[in-house]
């Protein structure tokens, strides 16, 4: 493991710790509803400062806040064109099933390759720090786990390769 | 059907805007400059890596619009933490005022955002792990909260 | 310490106790607002007040006059009145238009003031010629949705948090029905409406909760910078930024005193001096006993669901020590010496100043 | 199963069955069976005009013209002796016809040579240029668009043969997975000292094929074998053939059962995830547990 992931996710676990810190909170524009201000950003006022942590210049987490709702979004290591085909097939493969993860956004904010939105409602059905947990975990696994599927691509080529040409 | 109301332009207006209750953003740009860089330069030259840190923490330019001021300031910054070792990062921490550790706080945030490479990424990511052990949530907090950004 | 009481999983937004803390009513995210009757140990459910049409938000208990007025998001405001052994609902012509979002009565129960997401506050007296509420606004210059109020031991001033990032004191006398009051700290003139002092926080938070201290003369602020601000009417802001996660609600006891809540699930004591002047933090007040409780047993039914359920058969690892396992919403006055609190994870903890002084070495609440 | 078989399992066992029916004395049913294979090819098994004792064995193949003019008619004559049909069934390439009422003792090599009845009808085009090599004879290249839009060149040089597919990735993500491929074959190449050279080119085809007009795309790979008279000797021929003829599949099925792993490994992920993210949600103690009845459930 190299030397900065730890302290990045670390990084990135106290930002995430201190910006879901949500309320409930009812649209002051559209009547008798409630609305992610962070999606709909109608009132200025409702919005944090939103805020990056960087490992390098590929791998990063942009972490949009406001009163009842946060955005987390992760741009994934890709070093390389097959990373970059795992990844977007796992977080699409991972999208479409957003309904049974309710805090995965539909669609990545422009420049990442996966957002969460977790809202009030969240946070008031499951436990915070629960929730920072599963964050954290994901970008850990899903690190592990493009290049464990990156490594069992190439090992399939290469039997693949030296049983076929062993046979001439 | 009229010429008129074909257009729909008019549902693209943001009515909202001239909701005279609406909140009004009150920062004003006061043309702040950013910390005196031949100054910190001068006490990085003389090896005080700890007071150039201390100088670099002054006048923040949070209450300017011009970005290219605040990238400086945030540059000088990463250059500054750059030269102090890891070992002596808890001792610079260890004379700063609350308001310091915030400021620290916002420049480092501020240099995640700027697209830097890993090893500056590096030098961030450990203050930000000794200054948020010396200052708590709060000083996170208060980089979300606060409207005087970098 | 804290004697802990759940109300289920869901979230406790908002609760109040009636005049000798043997019954509560709460609210459990949802529409409905709840009574329950305390007999011994337990909580025996009595009541369900269902007439609002969206989710609760705040309720309040009025000793003396044994009312309780509620208000929800579906931009309505009820006062419940105890007429043979049912609650019966009084109508209030609040004139908003978005959530109501924090209702209090005032001191002497005539009226009560209810924030709103219409940026501004409804002033409500009974007409009795109607049989109703009516309200008075209070509009200027609030800029965004009120989240907080307090009233003044006098009976006429209120303060409010908003998330303008400021917190106003404003004058609420209404000459229909309260005689002329006389001067405080916070000023003389005291027409309806009148602002009396605006703070601006500092690091621009919206302000969770406000509360007046016992004498009315000091006002305390806690907003989403971390940050606790005092000041004494007439006087600058005094501030401390905390290192802790934002409060939601404080209260004060005596003029030294005060206790805030919030997203770090732990009640936490800070001491004024000097009129105000200096604040400072004291202690986390929930302290967890010394040594772990051991493992609990897992039954082998239980160990193959969480299996299934969560891939781990430890319970957890990162469980939190303290009472309230999920953020703090409210804080309220129980006793003179008692202060409870309910939190998101659907539990209420009732604390006591003298034990929390008795178990936590040089802590004086007063 | 890493090697692709080159027969047609489903035409060896049904023959086989046939074939032992009859030796048997067993009575022989009517069938009619349409089977496909790679490269599009359709295998139709059937009684020629209701005739039970007989059984009639055709191939479709849409780039049979192709090898006809390579000789195949006569390789496949000479293959299947009497069993090959000097005109095929309507709508097909190839037919042979087994009689079972004189059914040879050993039946199984009969069997599989009917099975390998796509391999031979490759085979011929191989086996031409291969001779034409042996005898250092510099032949005009052969061009076999054996699937729609992709397509084989075989050609001979005074010392080797080479053959060059030309193969379309219908998704964008194949490509990236062919390379990951071909680039492995590359390496084992240098490993391997008997296998032939490989070279791998991606969206335009090899210098050998300049002046031809294959197809230029970013989804289009071209893969070139070049054979040294070690891999077409008479004594190895047959085995390169197999290797060769299968080859373009292999690699397809290669990269489909890669991408059906990914899948099943990010199905297995994703519901990690999910029981991760289900350790967030508190568990109500106080719950009421109901029995299968209805009844109030009470922990003793």
């Amino acid at each position: 493991m190299s030397t900065t992931l730890r302290p990045y996710l670390n990084a990135v676990r106290a930002t995430l710790n201190a910006s879901m810190c949500l309320e409930n909170f009812n649209s002051q524009v559209v009547e008798r509803h409630v609305k992610p201000e962070v999606e709909v950003k109608t009132s200025k006022e409702l919005l944090l400062t939103p805020l990056v942590i960087a490992r390098n210049e590929k791998e990063k987490v942009l972490i949009e806040s406001s009163i009842n709702s946060i955005r987390v979004s992760i741009a994934v290591k890709q070093a390389d064109e097959i990373e970059q085909i795992l990844c977007q097939k796992f977080m699409r493969f991972m999208m479409m099933r957003a309904e049974n993860f309710v805090v995965l956004r539909r669609k990545p904010v422009e420049g990442y390759d996966i957002s969460f939105l977790i809202t009030n409602i969240h946070t008031e059905q499951m436990l915070k720090h629960k929730l920072v947990d599963f964050v954290i975990h994901f970008m850990e696994e899903i690190d592990k786990e493009i290049s464990e599927m990156k490594l069992s691509v190439n090992a399939r080529a290469r039997i693949v390769a030296e049983e076929f040409l062993k046979k001439f | 059907m009229s010429k008129n109301t074909s257009s729909n332009a008019f549902r693209r207006i943001d009515v909202d805007q001239y909701d005279e209750e609406k909140f009004m953003d009150d920062q004003t740009d006061q043309g702040d400059t950013g910390p005196d860089a031949n100054n910190v330069n001068n006490l990085l030259m003389g090896g005080k890596a700890v007071d150039a840190l201390k100088a670099c923490l002054q006048n923040p330019p949070v209450r300017t619009k011009d970005a290219s001021v605040k990238e400086k300031a945030t540059l000088l910054f990463v250059r500054v933490i750059s030269t102090i070792k890891a070992s002596e990062i808890s001792g610079a921490l260890q004379s700063l005022s609350v308001e310091e550790v915030d400021t620290i706080m916002k420049y480092i945030y501020k240099g995640f955002s700027l697209g830097l490479d890993g090893q500056q990424c590096g030098y961030l990511l450990s203050w930000h792990e000794k200054v948020a052990a010396k200052g708590g949530m709060g000083c996170i907090i208060r980089v979300l909260s606060d409207r005087k950004r970098l | 310490m804290g004697e802990v009481f759940n109300f289920g999983v869901h979230p406790i937004s908002c609760h109040s106790w009636n005049h000798d803390r043997t019954q509560i009513a709460l609210s459990p995210n949802s529409n409905d607002v709840l009574i329950y009757k305390k007999s011994g140990k337990k909580w025996d459910h009595i009541h369900t007040l269902s007439e609002h049409t969206l989710k609760v938000t705040d309720i309040d208990w009025a000793p003396k006059t044994n009312r309780i007025v509620t208000c929800g998001a579906d931009r309505n405001a009820y006062v419940w009145q105890l007429t043979n052994g049912e609650w019966v609902q009084e109508l209030v012509i609040l004139r908003i238009n978005r959530a109501a979002t924090y209702v209090r009565w005032s001191p002497q129960e005539d009226k009560f003031a209810v924030g709103s997401s219409s940026r501004m506050i409804s002033v409500c007296y009974f007409e009795s010629d109607n049989n109703w509420w009516v309200s008075k606004h209070i509009k200027k210059p609030i800029r965004s949705t009120i989240v907080s109020l307090d009233w003044h031991p006098n009976n006429i001033l209120l303060a409010a948090g908003c998330c303008d990032y400021k917190a106003y004191v404003f004058s609420a006398y209404i000459k229909e029905i309260n005689p002329k009051p006389g001067p405080t700290v916070w000023g003389k003139k005291m027409t309806f409406g009148c602002l009396m002092q605006e703070f601006v926080m500092p690091c621009t938070g919206w302000v969770h909760g406000i509360a007046f201290s016992n004498s009315g003369d000091c006002l305390a602020m806690v907003s989403h910078g971390s940050v606790l601000s005092v000041a004494k009417g007439g006087g600058e802001l005094t501030s401390i930024r905390t290192e802790f996660l934002p409060f939601n609600d404080c209260v004060w006891f005596g003029e030294n005193s005060i206790i805030a809540g919030g997203h770090d699930c732990n009640p936490v004591l800070f001491k004024v001096e000097g009129d105000c002047s200096k604040v400072a933090f004291a202690n986390k007040l929930d302290q967890p006993p010394k040594g772990g409780g051991g493992g609990k047993a897992v039954s082998a039914m239980n160990m193959f669901k969480m299996m299934d359920k969560k891939g781990t058969v430890e319970a957890t690892s990162t469980d939190l020590t303290t009472k309230h396992k999920n953020a703090i919403i409210q804080v309220c006055v129980y006793g003179p010496h008692q202060f409870s609190t309910c939190g998101k994870d659907g539990n209420v903890v009732v604390w006591d100043n003298k034990s929390l002084e008795a178990s936590i070495a040089g802590l004086r609440i007063n | 199963m890493i090697l692709l078989e080159t027969e047609n399992r489903v035409i060896y066992d049904t023959l086989n069955y046939k074939f032992e029916v009859a030796q048997s004395g067993g009575k022989q049913d009517s069938i009619e069976v349409t089977v496909a294979d790679f490269d599009g090819a359709v295998y139709h098994l059937s009684n020629p005009d209701g005739d039970k004792t007989k059984i009639r064995v055709s191939i479709g193949l849409k780039f049979y013209k192709d090898l006809q003019d390579h000789g195949a008619d006569e390789l496949l004559r000479r293959e299947y002796g009497a069993y090959y049909q000097a005109t095929a069934e309507d709508g097909f390439s190839v037919t042979l016809v087994y009689d079972l009422t004189s059914v040879a003792k050993d039946y199984k090599p009969i069997a599989k040579k009917a099975s390998l009845l796509k391999r031979n009808c490759f085979a011929s085009v191989f086996e031409k240029y291969f001779e034409a090599q042996a005898k250092g004879e510099v032949g005009k290249r052969a061009v076999i668009h054996y699937r729609d839009d992709e397509t084989m060149y075989v050609e001979s040089k005074k010392d080797r043969v080479t053959v060059i597919f030309s193969t379309v990735f219908k998704d964008e993500s194949d490509v990236t997975f062919g390379k990951v491929f071909m680039q492995e074959f590359k390496e084992s190449r240098r490993r391997s000292q008997t296998a032939p050279q490989v070279l791998y080119n991606h969206k335009e085809p090899p210098m050998e094929l300049s002046g031809l007009d294959a197809a230029v795309g970013d989804n289009i790979g071209y893969v070139t074998f070049v054979l040294f008279p070690r891999h077409t000797g008479p004594n190895v021929r047959d085995n390169t053939i197999d290797l060769i003829h299968t080859f373009r599949n292999y690699l397809h099925y290669h990269i489909k059962c890669s991408k059906a792993y990914m899948h099943q490994r990010m199905r297995a992920k994703t519901s990690d995830f999910l029981k991760v993210l289900n350790r967030a949600r508190p568990e109500d103690k106080n719950k009421e547990k109901k029995t299968m009845s209805g009844k109030s459930f009470q922990a003793r």
